[in-house]
């Protein structure tokens, strides 16, 4: 049994039909209801990705994942694009390379990532994508939001700073803890994660303070508190555990 | 309530006689750019002042959907002669009426030649300035309904597939899918559960096209989704309308109680065993909602992002259930497809656009407001006949089509016919058919930095690019117009309009580049002025000389 | 075979990435038979020379001083290496950009003043150098050729970077070194 | 039914009690047309904004308890679209619509007098209560650019003197 769920949005692929494929020249086989993402990685073939954790529900939203296919013209998230028989997906071109490159480097200059004081420094995923992928500087204006720290909770605190918005927080919560304490306000650049009805962490009721959250993180946005520079390590092995024994992905408010 | 085609016709007829019965028919315009001006007081008085002189059975006054000539409003129509009238004032109502069968009153009279009304041809907009909207009796007795009826009755689905697949009929929201297409995949869905949507959400600034028919023919759009509930097997439909039009609301909603109690709606339909229900739902202000699957997040009570497709809404849509979602110009044109088969419709238009394009014509051009023209006619036959040209003996500069996902069109293509490959091709789009002229006084780096703030803010921020991306080339566009930019910059602005075009996660990202990429392509030495010279050459940046 | 003319300097830093460079230890000892240091703080050089033919610049551009410099420092560099994450990314100095700079002038001069300020603090202010509204990294004002992000860069990446340009060739200081380590 | 007393200390300790509050029963028939179901959330909100004039707190925990959707999610809903807003409005409001032809136009001048003359922008109120200043995308009334919304009434053609004097009626 795969413990990679398809959320809701491919129920109409079949699971017991099996075709091969080409990523990256490779011959490869694969479910029907198998991701791109999924099958490349089987393979050892090193797809980047952000708002992807296995164990929730998939959003392709950063769009570090996209790949190409040869005789489609647009650029798809291979988290959410599933193979056909004798697709030829291609992971490395130096076109895709170069849009994942500027993408994280957007990433850096939305928030104010300042890796050297931050508890995550090490640890992260933000950090360690620019290492796969080579971004040794940000070629975009810095666009240095205010952001505030919220340190209310007694245990977790979040820094907005650090938050690159791929929602992880927002789908454990709902989907594994079925809490739904964290979810996103307003739009575009200034969307923001929010505890219920935008209040101190520390004061939402909803709130179990089971700590999902902070562990799936990818950056140092959510943290335990009493942890300093480059302390944070998060530990996220229970995830497909949890996803498959809870297996509430139907009754899922994220999508 | 049941009703055969008898009946129909009896209440066409009904409708008819009454009509023929005045003497003269004085037409006021209430939709919303004539009641802003005052239509709905004059019509007002114009009724007072026929039953002051006792001429009710004579003249009759009634309140019409959009005449198209915004501009001059209020407008009204004198049906018997088909005269104009032009800013009328409560002052006028009297010599208006007193005019009645004698001759017109010469200084409201627009002008019988102009090219405005001439050179239009209706088919979406037929009934528009011609029945009150309010009565589904008027829409029925022009034919209205007929075509349902005919569907029900005399077509299989297949039969209803087919015709609208032959009309060529391209949808009107923006990408000009082929209807035919969409309708067929909805139907060959197994599910027993299906939705029809009216996308009326319509978010492009400077386009109103589908207020007005809302306002002006509720009922036709109603007709045509419920010709599509039956072609593809849904039995319930949506509306999911703009809270920002609030007059469209009001009458859609009327219309939909109108045809529920004469059993144009509901259970077994004309005697039939096809159902179908239609429900309004508000938007309630984002524009990425016109996006498919936002409209159907938002109908489902959650935030409008968009999420990946595949899959498409026909087979996975609302509730995951196979969804067809057409706006409301493509469903407006169905009936007619229907009443008169899919070759009469693919007989108007160009080889791969039919039909007709409702346009509104906005900006800097002397005759606003709404036409309907058919496909492939020349974009100069629209700005200088109909529109009348440019106001003030300015230079015509560009024409943006496509709101904040098309493209400025300049100069050198006025001759280019107006159809979705010929826009495509020079880097625009038809999209739902907002139009704004724009002359020598506009800035073009200035354009394309309202369509890019309109971008930035109306990006739902969950993908990456299109959320940070959006922001960034507006602060380029910014540095720009205030003169402080680098020739650098300009690279930069290419490369992240390049970025976001080819990696947003949908339809909003993707195109939101477009109005900054054809100003760039067509109007670069106004972004080298600012940049070299610290210039706006239309003089509308006007801080450009001071930063530097 | 002429040595080669090494500049270092520092604009808004820590001096925390020069630190990591004397942490070469005996690489400096083997750098010195290449290398000629023209200027920088760990000399004793007055002003910029002429040419250098590599230069390493620490630290952000946040006042008006900086920016001149660095146009300065471009001019007369080959190649120039923005050195460190401050350079790199604002880094730390970035870090006031939020606020406005009579904001930070007030809470580091006045309010956190040990032991505390008289009056307004505005003869304080006199004598600090005139921020710029940003702290921003280098490569927003001049070219720069190689990045080598870090805080500090570790000397080993530092020790290789300087290899590869006395080789010859612009390194590539990918997997070598990355923000904040 | 119990008489409603309409004095303020009433009306906010009654947000905290929402079935007491009259304001309450449009809102709640909403939602019963919808038999509560969580996709009403936004034709809710509408209607709590249309009775209350903006998104109050309490009320918004009362229809997150009866639709049945979480706190955070309702916040997000009434955050993400444009028409909803969490602040009490002005007294007076008046809407200016910044779609392409208004802004071709000129309603940027306009917003610029409001602005300097009146001291509000987009979204703000005046200090007295008076008057609110939105900015709408498009009204759909390109026709009479530039055109806007004062008290519900659209009205086109128009310029920064004649705006800021319809504004100036109002205080």
């Amino acid at each position: 049994m795969s413990h990679h769920p398809k959320g809701k949005l491919r129920t109409d692929l079949n699971p017991s039909r099996l075709l091969t494929f080409k990523i990256d020249d490779r011959d490869v086989s694969a479910r029907e209801d198998e991701s791109i993402l999924e099958v490349a990685r089987q393979n050892g073939i090193a797809i980047p990705t952000l708002c992807h954790l296995d164990g929730l529900s998939e959003r392709g939203a950063c769009r570090l994942c996209i790949v190409e296919v040869r005789g489609v013209a647009k650029l798809l998230p291979s988290c959410v694009t599933f193979p056909r028989q004798d697709m030829e997906v291609i992971t490395n071109s130096e076109r895709v390379v170069n849009y994942r490159k500027k993408i994280l480097e957007l990433l850096f200059t939305e928030r104010n990532h300042v890796c050297s004081v931050c508890v995550s420094n090490g640890h992260c995923e933000l950090q360690n994508l620019s290492v796969e992928l080579g971004v040794t500087h940000v070629r975009y204006n810095y666009l240095y939001p205010e952001h505030a720290v919220d340190a209310s909770h007694s245990r977790f605190s979040v820094d907005h700073n650090r938050c690159v918005l791929c929602l992880r927080c927002v789908r454990v919560c709902d989907e594994i803890e079925g809490a739904h304490t964290w979810d996103i306000m307003g739009r575009g650049i200034t969307s923001k994660v929010i505890t219920d009805l935008n209040q101190p962490w520390g004061t939402a009721e909803t709130c179990t303070g089971c700590g999902k959250c902070v562990q799936v993180c990818p950056t140092g946005a959510l943290s335990e508190k009493g942890k300093s520079v480059a302390e944070m390590i998060k530990r996220r092995q229970f995830l497909p555990y949890l996803q498959m024994m809870r297996g509430r992905q139907e009754e899922s408010w994220q999508k | 309530m049941t009703l055969n085609i008898e009946d129909l016709h009896q209440i066409a007829k009904i409708e008819q006689d009454t009509q023929q019965g005045f003497q003269h028919r004085i037409n006021v315009c209430v939709a919303a750019g004539c009641l802003s001006c005052g239509s709905g007081v004059v019509k007002d008085a114009l009724a007072r002042e026929v039953g002051k002189r006792g001429l009710d059975n004579w003249c009759q006054v009634k309140g019409v959907g959009c005449l198209g000539l915004c501009t001059a409003g209020p407008l009204i129509a004198l049906e018997v002669g088909g005269r104009f009238y032009q800013g009328v004032k409560v002052a006028d109502v009297a010599d208006i009426v007193e005019a009645l069968g004698a001759s017109p009153v010469d200084r409201l009279l627009y002008p019988d030649d102009s090219a405005f009304f001439q050179r239009q041809l209706r088919i979406v907009t037929e009934n528009c300035g011609r029945i009150d909207p309010e009565r589904i009796e008027e829409y029925i007795a022009e034919s209205g309904y007929e075509g349902l009826y005919l569907a029900l009755t005399q077509m299989t689905r297949q039969e209803v597939l087919g015709q609208v697949t032959e009309s060529g009929l391209r949808g009107r929201g923006g990408a000009g899918f082929p209807t035919g297409l969409k309708w067929t995949t909805v139907a060959k869905t197994v599910d027993s559960t299906k939705f029809v949507i009216c996308n009326a959400d319509e978010g492009d600034p400077g386009a109103f096209m589908d207020r007005s028919v809302l306002e002006s023919d509720p009922h036709r759009v109603i007709e045509g989704m419920a010709v599509a509930g039956y072609a593809t097997g849904a039995s319930q439909g949506f509306i999911y309308v703009r809270a920002e039009y609030p007059l469209a609301v009001k009458r859609v909603r009327m219309a939909l109680s109108q045809a529920e109690r004469m059993g144009i709606l509901g259970n077994n339909i004309f005697n039939t065993n096809f159902s179908f229900n239609i429900k309004v739902r508000l938007g309630a202000g984002a524009f990425v909602c016109g996006e498919e699957t936002a409209l159907i997040a938002s109908i489902e009570g959650r935030m409008g992002r968009p999420r990946p497709r595949p899959p498409f809404p026909a087979e996975y849509g609302l509730w995951e259930h196979p969804t067809l979602i057409n706006n409301v110009e493509t469903f407006a044109n169905i009936p007619p497809i229907i009443r008169h088969g899919g070759k009469w419709f693919a007989g108007i238009g160009t080889e791969k656009s039919k039909g007709t394009k409702v346009f509104a014509l906005a900006g800097k051009i002397v005759n606003t407001g709404l036409i309907e023209v058919p496909m492939g006619m020349p974009l100069r036959e629209i700005v200088y006949e109909i529109g009348g040209g440019i106001p003030e003996g300015k230079r015509f500069k560009a024409v943006q089509t496509g709101g904040p996902s098309g493209g400025c069109i300049p100069q050198q293509f006025l001759d280019m016919p107006v159809d979705y490959d010929s826009l495509m091709q020079v880097g625009s789009i038809m999209g739902s058919g907002g139009m704004i002229v724009m002359d020598e006084s506009s800035c073009m780096v200035d354009v394309a930095k309202f369509f890019m703030e309109f971008c930035m803010s109306e990006s739902c921020g969950k993908c990456a690019p299109c959320r940070v991306g959006t922001r960034q080339i507006y602060d380029i566009l910014c540095k720009i117009t205030a003169g402080g930019a680098t020739t650098e910059d300009l690279a930069t602005l290419e490369d992240l309009c390049d970025l976001v075009k080819h990696t947003s996660l949908c339809g909003l990202g993707q195109s939101a580049p477009n109005p900054v990429l054809t100003t760039l392509n067509y109007f670069r030495d106004e972004y080298l002025a600012h940049i070299h010279d610290k210039k706006c050459l239309a003089g509308a940046c006007k801080t450009a000389k001071e930063v530097s | 075979m002429a040595k080669i003319g090494l500049a270092t300097t520092w604009l808004d830093g820590c001096s925390g990435c020069h630190m990591s460079f004397l942490d070469l230890d005996e690489g400096l000892i083997a750098l010195a038979d290449k290398v000629e240091i023209v200027y920088g703080p760990l000399v004793d050089y007055k002003t910029f020379p002429e040419h250098a033919d590599v230069t390493l610049v620490e630290g952000a551009v946040s006042s008006e001083a900086d920016k001149k410099n660095i146009l300065n420092i471009r001019a007369r560099s080959g190649v120039l290496v923005s050195f460190g994450d401050c350079a790199v990314t604002a880094n730390v100095p970035g870090m006031r950009n939020r606020y406005p700079v009579e904001a930070v002038l007030q809470r580091g001069y006045v309010e956190n003043a040990e032991p505390p300020l008289a009056g307004s603090g505005e003869a304080a202010f006199q004598v600090v150098p005139q921020l710029c509204p940003h702290a921003r990294p280098v490569h927003e004002f001049v070219h720069v050729d190689v990045f080598l992000p870090g805080c500090p860069p570790p000397p080993e990446a530092i020790f290789y970077l300087l290899q590869e340009l006395l080789a010859g060739r612009i390194p590539d200081m990918r997997g070598r070194t990355r923000f904040g380590a | 039914m119990k008489e409603e007393s309409a004095t303020p200390e009433r009306k906010s300790a009654s947000a905290k009690q929402p079935p007491e509050d009259h304001r309450l029963r449009m809102v709640n028939r909403t939602m019963q047309l919808y038999r509560n179901q969580s996709h009403a959330l936004i034709e809710t909100l509408h209607a709590v904004q249309e009775s209350f004039g903006y998104l109050e707190e309490g009320v918004l925990k009362h229809v997150a308890g009866t639709l049945r959707v979480p706190l955070s999610r309702v916040y997000a809903v009434a955050t993400f679209y444009h028409s909803f807003t969490l602040k009490p409005p002005g007294e007076h409001t008046c809407v200016i619509c910044m779609g392409t032809a208004c802004y071709i136009g000129g309603s940027g001048a306009i917003l610029g007098d409001i602005k300097e003359k009146v001291g509000i922008g987009s979204g703000e109120t005046t200090p007295d209560g008076k008057v609110s200043l939105l900015v709408a995308r498009c009204l759909g009334s390109c026709g009479l650019a530039p055109a806007g919304v004062f008290d519900g009434e659209v009205a086109g053609k128009l310029s920064p003197d004649n705006v800021i004097d319809k504004i100036g009626r109002w205080r």
